[in-house]
């Protein structure tokens, strides 16, 4: 048969014990990842989409419990049952990854070459000058201009984006198989998103990995990604190749975050937004979870939890109006009175 | 040998040193030109053994002419001359030096330097106890070390820190608030001291002086005082107790100038309710006595059977019924006019001893309606108010001299150290006549009736004199005690056989 | 940078003169007035009190008695000690090196435990390990420091007979010894009296840099470390250690106050001749100079404990190196 | 559920402040209770020869000190000494705290600066020993201006603290509105306490135990009350020279200040756990 995909993720599930009770912030995802491809995975936040990104790293210990049936595999190894030690060989050299705040990622007290330099010595045995080297190469590589000095900088010494392009480098300087980019430009202004994006898109193609990309804006995966993946209250709802999802959006929350994101040229006073809230994680909705946010609602999404139903080749969505899609012609998306923010 | 000691020294120079450490550690390193023997005799010169002075002689009732030692040398090698005794009593006598000591010396006229070797001294007046005065309170000190140095200056001088001596002794080394070490010198005209050095150890307070002791630490301690410490000395195998008569006593002393303390019926009754015995047992066990009077077992004088006041609560709250002080509002202190009986006495922090007794005449009076409130004051701030009347009651300590004349210094009318204020025609007639007798068998009957007139009028109480008990390592020999003054024999101590190396 | 400089140089000097103010402010206007000499020279002759009165500049107002002292001061001249009849600035030479050793030792030993205790408690935050570590430090936080010493007398003194009963030096150690005896002698001396301060002071710092860890490994940047494979030893002390550390190293420049009053009940208690004996001595016998002289050190003292607090922290926390 | 409750049901859940809480109320019920609960006076001399330094037994648990009264009478009514001194001083520091604070935040940066700074100088002063030379500079202080000495010097790091706790609270939208209503500036000193309350309690509670440990360091110098007024400090001082004979004259007061101290501690931790939620997790586990 085939060989096994770069990244397999089976019914993961992670939980959080707290005061207010058990929050299952991930609750059964099953996504994959090909060599060198990029996937996109799309949800508001509070949808657990960052937790399945640390979960594939085990970085949710030990507040958090990954489930007992579920499993991440890298090239059909289990990490989850991985010990420790050889777990640490993989974080940061065949799956790196990088955070939203790029400011909140680097350690404010150490130079940000030395973070890089360290990452590569804990990886490869290689002499301190040689990763210092390597530490440059990387800057260089994602376009920092100086890099010897930069490299000698504090990460408060940086602005935004230099930072997140330091956070890139650190991320690619073990050549990792796979990225995950969680929220890689919410953070940074508006033109400086587009360079990083670029900059992404091209060392993908330079360097053959895949991508994970995680994001809350419909809008970053359009043409960057060839799948998609959206997430809502810890589940996957709907995946598709990105084309298929912009053009054919199956999931009304997919409707609806596709219709937030701005488009070029247009010029709007406010975004229109889905109504309400992701609900907490600690108790999710009974039936469908997007119910009581849904315009077209009915029974059936209130007491039974649809299942991921295919739609079309590699189309999938969890929404009973893949069975009944009648329904969604009788009761348009205008027709709801929504409140314009949650409470 | 190491002598554990609380306390260190403050300055190492005779008018101006203070403490006991720095006393002891002076005695050791400067020459007297004669000192006393073990008997304690200050009255006649049959007491007094030759130090500096080889010989002396009486010219006649006003004039003993000293003959100094040819082969007395200071240990930087210049030779001892009268001119250093002149020196000396120039140094005791200066105001700007300020010496403590200088009233001792009171009764010498002058001392004059008849040649290199001979030095008069002119008393006075005609009295038993010349020799004693001039022998035993002036220490000979290098005139050609200390000139240059301004008096005022004196103390603050590098010499008074690192002294040049012609004692037994030499000073090697003092490491302020840690030791100070002395060794013998074996070049001494009387013979080298059998030790071969000797450490005070300056350690924060008895009980831990005892405790090095018992690890081994230290080898000897002056005065192990009370009971719990005296136990556990007694019980260690290397240790033993060397009791010895103690020049301390210790009582409370009423401002007399202070109403109602001038009212000698009532200071006799409260002086009746004090139960001393309790007290010295619950300080020291079998090892303190009560003291027969204003006087310490060292003096010769103690053994007087002096009369005193007895111990009587009954009697004690019958006079204060009969002086009008009764307690009329039930609160258990008796009041006169308004006025309740109460005592302030002063404690200076630094006495364990005085502190505990003085809860316990606390008790006790209280027992008979009289309150005692305790004062515990540092004790410099404790001497400043005493020194100055500024008190109704103090709880005294005083190492007495081993000659009684001396005690006319507290009790005699107008004398310096009259702290209480006591004034007693009685007394000083009565003191006179016991100064002037010129033996001992002359006098001791005459110094019974001091005792008495002191006890009769009730200046102060005379709570206790302990028995003092030196402690020292077994493996020391030849221990000798002089009670005035512990380590006056130190020169003779020495190892025992089995314990050399 | 200059003006950092000249800012911090106001500071401590702001810091000393307070401390030599307020101890002027407080002896003089306490009753009484300051012994000089002792009480027997004092009844010697009122001639002789008044010329030393005199000599000591007593006998002036108020103001100029200051003005002079702050001006004597300046040149380095501390005057003499009443009752110990020394020149101030000598006495504190001689115990003020005591009280640093026994400070410092303190200061390092509480920190190199402060921080182990902290790091095993943040690590196993929440565990019991961690409950235990903290029950312990605040045991020692809540315990008085002379009654700590003095349990640590009976038994590592007394019962076990290890250690030295107090004093900085063994009796009567021969002139010839060499270097490392004497030096092993006064670390033997030290141990207890260091402990003791140590213990508290350990208590202080492990509470404080636990926290401080804890919130720091709350951090994106150490899960970023971790997600970067490093190994957890790292992460826990390159990471989170050096960046949690800026606030526990202030905290050590500003505990030399802690530091000076628990060494004057510390060294008490161990017959320690260092600078906390001498200032308790001289406040207890009034000797104005010399109380005036320990205030000042003691204010030069805390001035450089900030200003080395300021110096560590900006080392630490490039964040600060304005 | 109000914040109160709130508060409450956090501190209740801290198992430590519980276990503080129960201690302070122990020692809070010695001190009132303990001509009651002492089988003999605290002055009470019982017997000083056959008595004396007696170790702990059943007649006497704690021992006998040197003047044979008993350790275990004289550490309860020690209680009542460092309970008065540290309630009582920890309150007035607590006060002088707070309107130092409340003024720094609200009278406009130069009186801040003058403040602060002060505080800054203030802070730099070891508390002992200023303490310490007034104590024994003015030979003998009555125990109402022991604890006015204590209080006043122990209000420095507080009214920091509040101080920022206003400026916080004064950037919020009700102090604004506030100001803008033309409230003057004791109205909203008045409006802002019961915000800067918790902070003031967790100060103050914290406060109580560095005051009763400095009071019997003060006791410990011989500089506190004078005997026979049993104090904690006073008689860890007496038993201090009977450590090696009768070890049990120090140890009782000893463990007794322990406790308390410690007492105060876990309530003032679990105070600050349960009214400053901010600071959770950097506090005790």
């Amino acid at each position: 048969m085939s060989e096994a995909p770069l990244l397999e993720l089976r019914d993961l599930r992670v939980t959080y014990t707290g005061p207010d009770g058990t929050a299952r912030a991930v609750d059964g995802v099953d996504l994959v990842v090909g060599a060198g491809e990029t996937v996109g995975l799309v949800g508001e936040s509070g949808c657990g989409k960052s937790v399945t990104a640390l979960a594939i790293l085990r970085l949710v210990e030990p507040d958090g419990h990954v489930g007992l049936g579920s499993s991440v595999r890298l090239e059909g190894r289990d990490l989850l049952a991985l010990p420790l030690k050889e777990l640490r060989h993989v974080r940061g050299n065949h799956v790196a990854l990088i955070f939203q705040e790029p400011g909140a990622a680097l350690n404010p007290v150490l130079t940000v070459g030395a973070q890089i330099a360290e990452t590569v010595r804990e990886h490869q045995k290689v002499s301190k000058s040689d990763a210092w080297a390597r530490t440059v190469e990387m800057l260089t590589l994602v376009g920092i201009p100086e890099p010897e000095v930069r490299a000698r900088h504090y990460a408060h010494q940086l602005s935004g984006g230099m930072r997140q392009r330091v956070l890139i480098a650190m991320a690619l300087a073990c050549k990792p198989r796979l990225l995950i980019a969680d929220e890689p430009t919410t953070a940074l202004d508006v033109t400086i998103q587009a360079e990083i994006l670029e900059l992404l898109a091209d060392l993908q193609r330079r360097l053959g990995m895949a991508v994970l990309l995680i994001t809350h804006n419909l809008g970053v995966v359009a043409g960057h990604t060839r799948r998609t993946a959206v997430m809502y209250a810890g589940q996957i709802v709907e995946e598709a190749t990105t084309g298929e999802l912009f053009a054919r959006p199956a999931h009304p929350y997919t409707e609806g975050l596709l219709a937030a994101v701005p488009r070029l040229g247009e010029r709007r006073e406010r975004l229109a937004a889905i109504p309400g809230q992701v609900p907490p994680a600690t108790a999710w909705p009974t039936g469908c979870r997007f119910h009581p946010r849904c315009p077209y609602a009915w029974d059936k999404c209130r007491g039974e939890m649809p299942p991921l139903l295919d739609l079309a080749p590699g189309h999938k969505a969890r929404c009973w109006l893949v069975q009944e899609p009648v329904r969604r012609t009788e009761r348009g998306p205008g027709r709801t009175a929504a409140p314009p923010h949650g409470t | 040998m190491v002598i554990a000691t609380p306390g260190d020294a403050d300055v190492l120079l005779p008018p101006v040193a203070h403490n006991q450490t720095a006393s002891h550690v002076i005695e050791r390193l400067f020459p007297k030109l004669a000192d006393l023997t073990l008997a304690l005799n200050t009255v006649d010169d049959s007491g007094f053994a030759p130090v500096l002075a080889e010989r002396w002689e009486r010219r006649d009732s006003l004039t003993i002419a000293f003959t100094l030692e040819a082969r007395a040398r200071w240990q930087d090698g210049v030779p001892i001359t009268a001119d250093d005794v002149v020196f000396s009593l120039d140094v005791y006598r200066d105001t700007l030096a300020a010496s403590p000591y200088a009233p001792s010396l009171e009764p010498v006229a002058e001392i004059t330097a008849e040649n290199a070797r001979t030095a008069v001294v002119r008393f006075r007046r005609v009295y038993p106890e010349q020799l004693y005065d001039v022998a035993y309170h002036l220490y000979v000190m290098p005139k050609h070390l200390l000139d240059s140095v301004p008096r005022a200056r004196l103390a603050s001088s590098t010499f008074a820190r690192a002294p040049v001596g012609a004692g037994p002794w030499r000073f090697v080394r003092w490491t302020p608030g840690a030791e100070i070490v002395v060794e013998a010198d074996t070049t001494w005209f009387r013979g080298r001291p059998n030790l071969d050095r000797l450490v005070w150890r300056v350690l924060p307070d008895v009980s831990t002086a005892v405790t090095a002791l018992l690890g081994g630490e230290a080898d000897a301690l002056e005065v192990v005082l009370q009971r719990d410490d005296l136990e556990r000395v007694a019980g260690a195998p290397a240790l033993r107790l060397v009791p010895y008569a103690s020049p301390l006593m210790a009582g409370i002393l009423f401002n007399v100038r202070r109403p109602p303390w001038n009212d000698r019926a009532l200071r006799r009754a409260v002086a009746m309710a004090v139960d001393r015995e309790t007290i010295v047992r619950n300080l020291f066990g079998p090892y303190g006595e009560v003291p027969i009077g204003s006087t310490s077992r060292m003096q010769w004088i103690a053994g007087a059977p002096a009369r005193q006041l007895p111990f009587d609560t009954l009697a004690a709250r019958a006079a204060l019924d009969a002086l009008g002080w009764r307690d009329a509002n039930g609160d258990g202190v008796r009041e006169r006019g308004g006025r309740p009986l109460r005592l302030a006495l002063l404690v200076p922090t630094t006495s364990r001893a005085r502190q505990q007794a003085a809860q316990l005449v606390q008790d006790q009076l209280r027992r008979v309606g009289v309150e005692l409130r305790i004062q515990p004051l540092e004790f410099g701030v404790f001497d400043r108010r005493t020194a100055a009347g500024d008190f109704e009651a103090m709880f005294f300590s005083w190492t007495l001299d081993p000659s009684p004349v001396y005690l006319a210094h507290w009790w005699r009318s107008g004398a310096p150290d009259n702290r209480g204020g006591y004034a007693s025609p009685a007394f000083d007639s009565l003191f006179a006549e016991a100064a002037a007798a010129t033996t001992r068998t002359e006098a001791l009957p005459r110094w019974q009736r001091v005792l008495e007139q002191l006890n009769d009028d009730a200046p102060g109480v005379f709570i206790y004199s302990p028995r003092n008990h030196a402690a020292v390592a077994r493996r020391l020999d030849g221990v000798t005690i002089r009670p005035d003054s512990w380590l006056a024999m130190v020169a003779s101590w020495r190892l025992a056989a089995d314990a050399r190396p | 940078m200059t003006g950092f400089a000249v800012r911090r140089l106001g500071a401590a000097l702001v810091t000393v003169l307070a401390a030599v103010t307020v101890s002027f402010t407080l002896a003089h206007l306490a009753p009484g007035t300051p012994i000089i000499g002792d009480a027997e020279r004092l009844r010697a002759d009122p001639a002789v009190v008044a010329r030393l009165q005199a000599q000591f500049g007593l006998d002036r107002p108020l103001p100029e008695q200051y003005a002079r002292y702050l001006a004597n001061a300046a040149r380095g001249n501390l005057g003499e000690s009443f009752v110990l009849r020394r020149s101030v600035s000598s006495l504190l030479a001689e115990r003020l090196p005591n009280t640093l050793m026994l400070a410092g030792a303190a200061v390092a030993a509480s920190f190199g435990l402060g921080l182990l205790v902290a790091l095993l408690q943040a690590r196993a935050a929440g565990t019991w390990l961690d409950g235990l570590l903290g029950a312990a430090t605040l045991v020692f936080y809540s315990m008085p420091a002379f009654w700590l010493g003095l349990v640590l007398l009976i038994v590592f003194g007394q019962t076990l007979g290890w250690l030295p009963l107090g004093g900085m030096t063994a009796p009567g150690a021969p002139d010839d010894a060499s270097t490392a005896a004497r030096a092993l002698d006064v670390l033997r001396h030290l141990v207890l009296p260091a402990a003791t301060l140590a213990l508290v002071q350990t208590a202080v710092v492990a509470r404080y840099q636990r926290g401080a860890l804890v919130d720091t490994l709350g951090e994106p940047y150490i899960r970023a470390a971790r997600a970067r494979g490093l190994a957890e030893r790292v992460v826990l002390l390159r990471h989170a250690l050096r960046a949690s550390l800026a606030p526990v190293v202030t905290l050590a420049g500003m505990s030399v106050p802690a530091l000076l009053a628990g060494s004057v009940l510390v060294e008490t208690v161990f017959g320690w001749p260092g600078m906390g004996r001498l200032t308790h001595d001289a406040i207890q016998t009034r000797d104005y100079n010399l109380i005036f002289g320990a205030a000042l050190t003691a204010g030069v003292l805390v001035a450089l404990g900030n200003l080395a607090a300021d110096l560590a922290t900006a080392a630490l926390d490039p964040r600060h190196r304005a | 559920m109000t914040p109160g409750a709130a508060a409450w049901r956090r501190f209740r859940r801290h198992r430590p402040a519980v276990l503080g809480a129960g201690l302070a109320a122990l020692v809070t019920v010695a001190t009132l209770a303990a001509p009651v609960l002492a089988p003999h006076g605290p002055t009470a001399i019982l017997d000083p020869i056959a008595l004396q330094l007696r170790p702990p037994s059943p007649a006497h648990p704690l021992g006998t000190d040197a003047l044979s009264r008993d350790v275990y009478s004289r550490v309860l009514h020690g209680a009542r000494v460092s309970l008065t001194v540290g309630v009582a001083a920890a309150a007035l520091a607590t006060i002088v705290a707070g309107a130092v604070g409340l003024a720094a935040g609200l009278l406009g940066p130069r009186t801040d600066a003058a403040l602060m700074r002060s505080v800054d100088v203030l802070l730099a002063l070891p508390r002992l020993l200023v303490v310490m030379t007034a104590v024994a500079l003015w030979e003998s202080l009555p125990l109402a201006a022991l604890v006015g000495l204590l209080g006043a010097t122990g209000w420095f790091a507080l009214s920091r603290l509040v101080r920022s706790r206003v400026r916080e609270l004064a950037a919020a939208d009700f102090v604004t509105a506030a100001v803008a209503l033309g409230a003057d500036r004791l109205r909203l000193a008045r409006h802002l306490l019961p915000h800067v309350g918790a902070t003031l309690v967790v100060g103050a509670t914290l406060d109580v135990g560095n005051i009763i440990l400095l009071e019997a360091g003060l006791s410990f110098l011989g500089l506190g009350v004078a005997p026979p007024t049993p104090t904690w400090g006073g008689m860890i001082l007496e038993g201090r020279s009977l450590m090696f004979n009768a070890p049990w004259v120090a140890l009782g007061p000893g463990v007794a200040l322990l406790l308390t101290v410690l007492a105060f501690n876990l309530v003032g931790d679990g105070l600050r756990d349960a009214l400053d939620p901010r600071h959770r997790g950097a506090g005790l586990a």
